[in-house]
């Protein structure tokens, strides 16, 4: 198949970028002024910073740095620059030697000229870093969590103006780290203004605050796709969930449950899911059948779909369920004026508000006898060998593409592209088959309807 | 039906041809396979496509390993999650023969790869073969009386709630395959005792290996078959038709059902069979003493015949009872033992007595399950006893021991349906014959029934030549139940023009009114009682709030998803015997006891440590490794099927392994009434099962009428209201209660030696606290000043 | 002082033992039991001194325990400040924290805590008292007692060993221990001429605890292995005690220093699990000549049975060193119940064959010896009747029925044989009936 | 039991069996002994007999002892007889069962009797008297069993 070189030349590409590219940070660069604002309202933790560079050097910069903070380096799911037309720069995952940082090489679009200055936004989205403290509470206990972080911009460069927003969910903070000139305002901390950090300076800032905000993970989601040229593509969704909050110490009361009617409890009843527009036979399933608690709310532009689990999820407990429905194909599948047909579905798409994915796994069953396909992934994604399934009275068997990614947040819903040929008359195939097997089937009967095999006129021929 | 009656009365017109009449046959039989199949779906549509009820879901948990881990892993199952800590060999202790049908099914459809999932082949099973249970009553029936009759019996059948109640879609359980295999055998060994050949005795053997793999009830066969034989004997009816059939019949079988591990040596070691061998052996002797008095004068004959068959009856009679003494054959087992003697089970196994469906019938049952034919049964009997031979001898036999048994047990009403639609269909055929009888189509009929009629028939049928005649036009009309009255009635106001005898047109119409009034209220009566009482898969519940507005009670798999989700994997769980299966099967971990009631001490064990207190209770269930007890309560939602409702069988049972723990009376009133309020038995008050239903339960107050802790089971407020539990923590409680799940401590959260204030020896004052939200400084008795070089020690 | 101490301690540290939180009555204790608390910080404890009724005192934040061993030196306190109530101090317990408690009768919170474990102190104002063994500087109300070192408890682990041990001095009140639960050590007794009644008031009842049922230090170990050590007397613990001679009044040959040192010491270090904490490293079990589980036995198999065993000393695991360890294979009773045998690689073995009953059992070692905490491991495995592939096919007592069985299809061969050849004549025969 | 039964009957059979081969083998064509038709019907009216006591809950009345007739008090506090046990589908009082079946054998009848009219031989008033009262058991027997449903369970064949 061509598919394996087609992702060899991706992986080529990566290694030549790595060796041209190596960490080589300008000093004449200055971070004219920084202005973080952390997000904490949710259980992922969204840094968007906005930086103002300022080429304090003769020539002019074509590209510059930017560093993940050391506690940062495993939790980072998502990250993106973009300049102040808010058109995306490319960024280059560089890794430095000696000291063990992770470094992005930003290329910029319009260069900075000597003197001058430019802005631009940096967006990150940080997992698992919201830690529940204390670790396990009771049904009615509040849920704390803590926040590590940094005080200042973790940069290569000098920064001159730094200040800091922090925002959280709720105005009741158990304690947060004090680095004058800070003020809380209720449900936001402003750390700063700073000014004139030296590069890499780290500075522990601490919150400890109270979320009630859902901490639901996906710890694994398999999305399986199945394409049928009558007109139809299937998506089915086997999702893992978990609580991942504070534990549940001691027992579940379910007369407590009922009695408290607030709404900021940390435990989870119920939350939404959306589906495509065109989505239709939907069906809310785990391996015990049917779950009957759930509500289809059709939107202008989308479906809105509330999902309740068996039961409410406190910290710790796990549920599982499947999630499917189809879409009519001509949305998603496009024939190229070059007889190719290309499927552009998202690569994995909308559990719920602020999800959190630990492992994706989507796997596309493409129709029967298709040829030299070809993958376009928005990001770097694994690719599992293809595997091969039958389905519906196949002699052929379908191929099945694998694409496996750890870490995925809202982010990373984008489009996957699949090219492959195909050839029409292979949608005659089973029909074929069909109906011919039948005849057979017919013209047996008529022979045995005909032919008499029964035992007493054989008697009668053997006795005469 | 309904279209199979517009088909006939199109037919009926066109003159009779052998193609046709076979077309006919063909149509309504798939007319009434159709029938039978959609008319079991009414729980597919309402819920969804599930396994209901308890036993079902082993099967399917069964069947499910064996389509994935192959057969003889299958056979060889040890399943250490059952009967902890005891296990159960699954592979020795099932019948595999509903498993390996499903199994073999699903096989063939994946060869196609049609990828169909196990468990809908399994929810459909049990409606798919109610399908072949009407043609194989068909074939019966037609063997038996006539192709009319026969149509009636099937289309009877497909609908017959009596069969429906054990194979609407998602009971997959073994009678669901089990009557298609018994009408089957009666078939081919009816056929084979017409015709005496080898062929439809092996056929016959064979169909009864099937029967054996597929259930218990097999016994019925293996007893009722020598009871013809033996009838037939007695009745001087002795052939060699009938001793080829039967000696066939017999050694096969034996041989094949001893190849079923679950069945074994049983063949040739309990009483159940004895019969069988017996008839055997007698055969042999009757034919011996046939060939005989070929070569003897007729006095001496005549005296060895009367020495020799006494002696030998002796010899026989006295080798069976030694054998049974010396421990060979085994005595009957306690089920079968109280089929017979009808007060056994009350008093000597609580376990079959406390099953409902082990309870006798009342005649509500039998009008319920079986409506008209209740009433044209025994017109069918009269029918075949008029004019009786050697098979009708047969199925009067049937049905007097059918009755018997369903009269016995509720749930033996399965195996009287057949025969009461076969006999049925014999009345209503027989009954339509006469009435609307038309002369043009003797002679077409005659040349097909030459054929098939076996020598025998010459001999001592002298109407079957006229009944065969009869049975087109008898059927035509039959198949035509209620919605086609209109369509028939002109067609008989011009048939007396026809007819000869005496009957005048206005009776002939009226009786045929009658009758497809009768047929008409039966369909009517089978839907009604189908979609009412015999479609709910129990697993599911669904209320209907008073704007009909349905509401689904899912409490049952929401605790077992529960389970299986938040339990450690070799977690195990505690519970009533009924819902060892669903726990097993939906929750997929370790269970104690379950619907396999093979163990009767270990479910003594159980039923202990329900009736017992908290304390006794929990040595019990650390005895046992107990981490979760799962209990059912209805009092929220008024449920009555729960568990303080089957709590009396717990102590019975109990009660009879330690009879010196637990005592029934100590759980009734001094009235000797079960109450839960406060007039309520302090033991029964105090038992664990009492506490874990109604833990906290006394805080919550369903509605403004009802005060707080109000069970709407029992209409009562609970007496125990305020209690704490001490070994065990709620774990998980269903939305509506209706599962409670509770987790027992382990020992290390009882750390200390704690000696509670009422037995300590020296009584301190208590102290009270000075310590307040603002003041948060302790007290120290006597703060000494301090003063240096002062020794405190003398202080104390 | 104080925190030079606490400097002194950190610096001194050989190896971190757990932070431990000091409560006293008052800031002197510290200094009239410096040499006990020396010696803590020199084996490498960081203690916390508080004053009992200090309104900050807290045990734990957030769920997380600030310290992992507490000692009250505070026989008058009636209620701890902060929130150390009587439930944080269980809990404290219950959740692994060890304790040591010196003196303390009279109502409030020791008492009781001292119940809430499982022994009861005598009453406010009790002493025990012997008008035979008491020391010659004894004040008249012989109450200073001179306790022989026989009276300890028969545990090395716990007080060292005895006979090298001198008298001890004792003065404070006595325990109440129920004998017969196992989780209480008596760790030092009184003598039988013993009794415990307040010096100052006449007798006019029963003392609720005399002679040597008289407990004077007592142990808890709890069933989580939290250890509780409750002495009736604080000045036991104190330099004084731990450096004066001891003399009995009556036939007094004396002794140049009291044994309240060694044993306090030992004390000590068992109470703060220095010593006797064993472990399960590992559990190893499979059939004969394999090296890997089965995924279940099947009956009557040989089994091999290997798990290795440590003890705590001197902060690092060694392999644990005894010959009466008892491996037991139950289903709910034990079938199999056998030594394990101590192998030179120091890993305990033993070997077994599986009973002819199949079910799900476990593997269980259950070790559980006065001084050291329990020691339980539990394997379960299944245990799976013979497959029909494993049962002896050919059994010579059948071949009788072998033999019958073919001859049998040889007679059914022949006979269809000459049935088809005489078929003539049969065919006659029936046409003449 | 069941096996001795089986075996002395047995012996029984093998005489009875030689006679009807051995004596007057002629006669057999003629006049088959089992042809008689009051056997018959003896026979069948046992069998009706017995299918009446059953399904008129003989051995429910054996294994569970009913009262042959409930009582219940009514709002006044006088207790009065009811002769149904309503919702109870597993209960039932002996009268009520005895009364249910004795019409499911009367419907049996019902049919038999329609069967006679055909036969020629009888003059047509008695045939239809026949056929009167053949009708009468039919639907009589129907429409009270109908009724008795609907004591039972009020809600049957309704919604």
């Amino acid at each position: 198949m061509s598919t394996p070189q087609n992702v060899k030349r991706e992986e080529e590409e990566v290694d030549e970028v790595n060796s041209v590219a190596s960490v080589a940070i300008n000093d004449k660069l200055v971070n004219r002024n920084v202005a973080r604002t952390i997000d904490l309202t949710s259980q992922l933790v969204k840094i968007t910073t906005s930086i103002t560079l300022e080429n304090t050097g003769k020539d002019t910069v074509r590209t510059f740095h930017i560093v993940q903070e050391p506690n940062a380096v495993g939790t980072l799911s998502y990250i993106s620059v973009k300049d102040s037309l808010k058109d995306d720069l490319k960024l280059e995952r560089l890794t430095d030697e000696n000291e063990n940082k992770v470094f992005y090489n930003v290329n910029l679009k319009q260069p900075i000229g000597p003197g001058r200055t430019t802005t631009v936004t940096l967006e990150e989205v940080l997992t698992q870093s919201l830690l529940p403290y204390p670790s396990s509470i009771t049904q009615k206990e509040k849920q704390l969590v803590r926040y590590f972080g940094n005080h200042y911009f973790y940069t290569p460069y000098v920064t001159t103006k730094q200040k800091t927003e922090v925002t959280l969910n709720s105005r009741s903070v158990e304690s947060y780290s004090k680095l004058k000139p800070v003020s809380q305002s209720d449900s936001t901390i402003a750390y700063g203004p700073y000014s004139n950090i030296q590069p890499f300076t780290e500075d522990q800032m601490i919150i400890h605050f109270e979320s009630n905000a859902p901490f639901l993970t996906v710890t694994r989601l398999e999305r399986l796709i199945e394409i049928s040229h009558w007109g139809n593509i299937a998506v089915e969704e086997n999702i893992e969930i978990r609580h991942t909050g504070a534990k549940l110490k001691g027992p579940f009361s379910r007369y407590d449950y009922q009695r408290d009617s607030s709404s900021t409890h940390h435990s989870i009843k119920s939350y939404r899911t959306i589906l495509p527009a065109s989505a239709h036979s939907i069906y809310y399933r785990d391996s015990n059948g049917n779950i009957s608690t759930s509500t289809v709310r059709p939107r202008k532009d989308y479906i809105e779909l509330e999902l309740r689990p068996r039961f409410p999820l406190f910290g710790g407990w796990r549920s599982s369920y499947t999630l499917g429905y189809s879409v009519p194909s001509y949305q998603y599948l496009f024939k190229q004026p070059n007889g190719e047909y290309v499927l552009i579905m998202r690569l994995i798409d909308h559990v719920f508000d602020d999800m959190y994915v630990e492992e994706l796994e989507t796997s596309i069953v493409l129709p029967v006898g298709v040829k030299n396909v070809k993958i376009e992934t928005p990001y770097e994604v694994e690719r599992l060998p293809d595997g091969v399934t039958y389905k519906y009275l196949d002699t052929i068997g379908r191929t099945i593409i694998t694409l496996r990614k750890q870490n995925l947040v809202e982010q990373h819903i984008q489009d996957v592209e699949i090219t492959y040929n195909w050839s029409t008359n292979l949608l005659f195939h089973e029909p074929l088959l069909l109906s011919i097997g039948l005849f057979v089937l017919f013209i047996i009967v008529i022979i045995y309807v005909r032919l008499d095999f029964s035992l007493n006129k054989s008697e009668h021929t053997k006795r005469d | 039906m309904v279209q199979a009656g517009s088909k006939k009365s199109a037919i009926s017109k066109i003159n009779s041809k052998t193609g046709i009449s076979s077309l006919i046959i063909f149509v309504v039989l798939l007319l009434a396979w159709i029938a039978g199949f959609s008319s079991r779906l009414f729980a597919v549509i309402r819920f969804e496509s599930i396994i209901h009820e308890f036993d079902p879901w082993f099967n399917y948990r069964a069947t499910a390993y064996m389509v994935k881990n192959g057969f003889y892993n299958f056979l060889n199952w040890f399943d250490e999650r059952a009967w902890y800590p005891l296990g159960r060999i699954v592979g020795g202790t099932v019948y595999p023969g509903l498993m390996l049908t499903s199994g073999s099914i699903h096989y063939i459809l994946h060869l196609l790869h049609i990828n169909v999932h196990i468990r809908d082949i399994c929810v459909f099973l049990a409606p798919v073969f109610s399908g072949l249970t009407a043609i194989s009553t068909y074939f019966l029936t037609k063997e038996l009386w006539s192709a009319g009759a026969g149509l009636f019996a099937a289309c009877f059948i497909a609908i017959v709630p009596g069969y429906i109640s054990r194979s609407v879609a998602g009971s997959y359980d073994n009678e669901g395959i089990a009557i298609f295999a018994l009408q089957f055998t009666y078939f081919l060994w009816i056929k084979s005792v017409k015709t005496g050949s080898v062929f439809w005795a092996v056929a016959a053997s064979l169909s009864y290996f099937y029967m054996v793999s597929a259930w218990g009830g097999y016994v019925f066969i293996i007893n009722l078959i020598p009871l013809h034989v033996f009838v037939l004997l007695l009745m001087g009816r002795f052939s060699n038709r009938l001793f080829t059939s039967y000696t066939t019949f017999y050694i096969l079988g034996l041989i094949l059902s001893m190849q079923i591990p679950f069945v074994g040596f049983q063949p040739i070691r309990t009483s159940e069979h004895m019969a069988a061998s017996g008839v055997f052996a007698l055969m042999f002797a009757v034919g011996f003493l046939k060939y005989l008095q070929t070569m003897m004068s007729k006095s001496e004959f005549k005296s060895l015949v009367i020495f020799g068959g006494f002696v030998s009856a002796g010899i026989v009679f006295s080798t069976v009872v030694i054998l049974t003494y010396a421990g060979y054959v085994a005595p009957w087992s306690g089920r079968f033992y109280s089929l017979w003697d009808t007060g056994y089970a009350k008093i000597h196994i609580p376990i079959i007595a406390s099953v409902s469906e082990h309870q006798p019938t009342t005649w509500f049952s039998f009008f319920f399950d079986l409506h008209v034919l209740i009433a044209t049964f025994p017109a069918g009997l009269w029918y075949t006893i008029k004019n009786i031979n050697d098979e009708r001898v047969f199925v009067v036999l049937y049905a007097l021991s059918a009755v018997y048994f369903a009269g016995v047990m509720v749930r033996l009403m399965l195996t009287l349906t057949p025969v009461v639609c076969i006999l049925s269909g014999i009345a209503f055929s027989g009954l339509l014959e006469l009435v609307l009888r038309e002369d043009d189509n003797v002679r077409s009929e005659d040349s097909e029934e030459e054929e098939q009629s076996t020598p025998n028939k010459r001999l001592y049928d002298k109407l079957p030549k006229e009944a065969k005649t009869k049975s087109k036009s008898g059927k035509s009309v039959g198949k035509a139940s209620a919605p086609q009255v209109a369509g028939r009635v002109p067609k008989i106001k011009h048939e007396p023009s026809k007819e000869s005898d005496g009957i005048g047109p206005n009776i002939r119409s009226a009786v045929t009114v009658v009758i497809l009034l009768l047929l008409m209220l039966f369909a009517v009566h089978c839907t009604w009682v189908t979609s009412n009482a015999y479609s709910s898969p129990s697993i599911v519940l669904a209320s209907y709030g008073s704007d009909g507005s349905r509401q689904i009670l899912d409490d049952f798999r929401e605790a077992y998803f529960w389970l299986s989700q938040n339990t450690a994997d070799d977690a195990r769980v505690m519970s009533w015997w009924d819902y060892g299966y669903q726990i097993a099967g939906m929750a997929n971990r370790t269970t104690l006891v379950d619907n396999n009631t093979w163990n009767n001490s270990h479910i003594a064990l159980v039923g202990k440590a329900m009736s017992s207190n908290e304390s006794a209770a929990y040595e019990i269930m650390t005895a046992l490794d107990v981490d979760y007890v799962l209990v059912i309560f209805g009092g929220v939602i008024g449920y009555s099927g729960d568990d303080i409702n089957k709590f009396l069988w717990m102590v019975r049972i109990a009660e009879g392994e330690h009879p010196k723990d637990i005592r029934e009376s100590d759980y009734f009133t001094e009235q000797g009434e079960f109450r839960i309020d406060e007039e309520g038995s302090p033991t029964l008050l105090n038992c664990l099962m009492y506490k874990l239903c109604y833990y906290r339960f006394g805080e919550l107050k369903l509605d403004y009428r009802t005060p707080a802790g109000f069970d709407r089971t029992r209409n009562a407020v609970i007496g125990n209201k305020d209690f704490q539990l001490t070994y065990l923590e709620e774990a998980y409680t269903t939305e509506h209660w209706l599962v409670r799940v509770y987790r027992v401590k382990k020992p290390d959260e009882f750390n200390r030696p704690r000696i509670p204030v009422a037995n300590r020896i020296i009584k301190s004052p208590s102290f009270v606290s000075k310590k307040s939200t603002k003041r948060k400084k302790g007290t120290i008795k006597n703060k000494p000043v301090v003063v240096k070089g002062k020794r405190l020690s003398t202080k104390q | 002082m104080n925190l030079i101490l606490l400097f002194f301690a950190v610096i001194t540290t050989a190896y971190a033992q757990g932070p431990t939180l000091v409560l006293l009555e008052n800031q002197v204790i510290k200094e009239t039991h410096s040499i006990f608390f020396r010696s803590l910080q020199e084996r490498g404890y960081t203690l916390t001194f508080k004053i009992a009724d200090d309104s900050a005192l807290v045990l734990s934040r957030y769920g997380e325990y600030l310290y992992k061993n507490l000692i009250i030196f505070a026989p008058s306190v009636e209620e701890f400040g902060g929130s150390l109530d009587l439930k944080a101090l269980t809990d404290f317990i219950d959740d692994g924290g060890n304790m040591l408690i010196a003196g303390g009768n009279g109502k409030g919170a020791l008492t009781e805590l001292a119940s809430e474990c499982g022994y009861e102190i005598d009453e406010e104002g009790t002493f025990v008292i012997d008008h035979l063994n008491y020391d010659v500087t004894d004040e008249g109300q012989h109450t200073k007692l001179v306790i022989p070192s026989s009276n300890l408890i028969d545990s090395p682990v716990i007080v060292g060993i005895k006979r090298e041990t001198a008298p001890l001095l004792y003065q404070g009140t006595g325990i109440l221990a129920v004998p017969e639960n196992p989780l209480i050590l008596p760790l030092l007794t009184a003598d039988s001429t013993a009794y415990s009644y307040n010096p100052n008031q006449a007798i006019d009842e029963y003392p609720h605890v005399v002679g040597k049922s008289t407990v004077l230090i007592a142990a808890l170990q709890a069933r989580n292995n939290a250890r509780v050590v409750f002495s009736g007397s604080l000045s036991f613990f104190s330099d004084e005690f731990f450096t004066s001679p001891v003399q009995k009044a009556q036939d007094g040959e004396l002794v140049a220093v009291s044994g309240n040192q060694d044993v306090a010491i030992a004390i000590s270090q068992w109470v703060f699990k220095e010593h006797g904490q064993l472990r399960v490293r590992s559990v190893k079990h499979h059939r004969v000549g394999e090296s890997k589980p089965p995924q279940a036995y099947t009956i009557m198999e040989e089994v091999v049975y290997t798990t290795n065993i440590d003890i705590l000393e001197d902060g690092q695991w060694k392999p644990f060193n005894a010959n009466d360890i008892q491996l037991e294979f139950v289903r709910i009773d034990p079938f199999v119940r056998i030594t394990l045998q101590r192998k030179p690689t120091g890993e305990y073995e033993a070997k077994f064959k599986i009973p002819d009953v199949y079910g799900v059992y476990q593997f269980k070692v259950d070790y559980d010896r006065v001084g050291y905490t329990r020691l339980f491991s539990s394997t379960q495995v299944s245990v799976r009747p013979l497959q029909h592939t494993q049962y002896e096919r050919f059994i010579t007592s059948a071949y009788p029925y072998y033999t019958g069985a073919f001859s049998m299809m040889l007679g059914v061969f022949l006979f269809s044989f000459v049935f088809l050849h005489l078929k003539e004549d049969e065919g006659k025969k029936t046409k003449h009936d | 039991m069941y096996l001795y039964f089986l075996w002395t009957m047995s012996g029984i059979s093998k005489i009875k069996s030689f006679f009807t081969l051995l004596e007057l083998p002629q006669l057999r064509i003629k006049k088959p002994f089992w042809l008689k038709q009051p056997s018959a019907m003896t026979m069948f009216s046992i069998i009706l007999f017995s299918y009446f006591l059953v399904t008129g809950g003989i051995i429910y009345d054996v294994i569970v002892e009913p009262p042959s007739v409930g009582s219940t008090t009514d709002e006044h506090g006088h207790s009065r007889p009811v002769a149904f046990m309503p919702y109870r589908v597993n209960g039932q009082y002996i009268m009520e069962g005895l009364a249910s079946s004795f019409l499911f054998s009367m419907g049996g009848l019902g049919f038999i009797v329609l069967d006679n009219i055909h036969s020629t031989t009888t003059p047509r008033l008695n045939r239809l008297l026949i056929t009167a009262v053949g009708f009468i058991c039919v639907l009589v027997s129907f429409f009270t069993t109908w009724v008795f449903m609907r004591m039972k369970l009020p809600g049957y064949l309704q919604s």
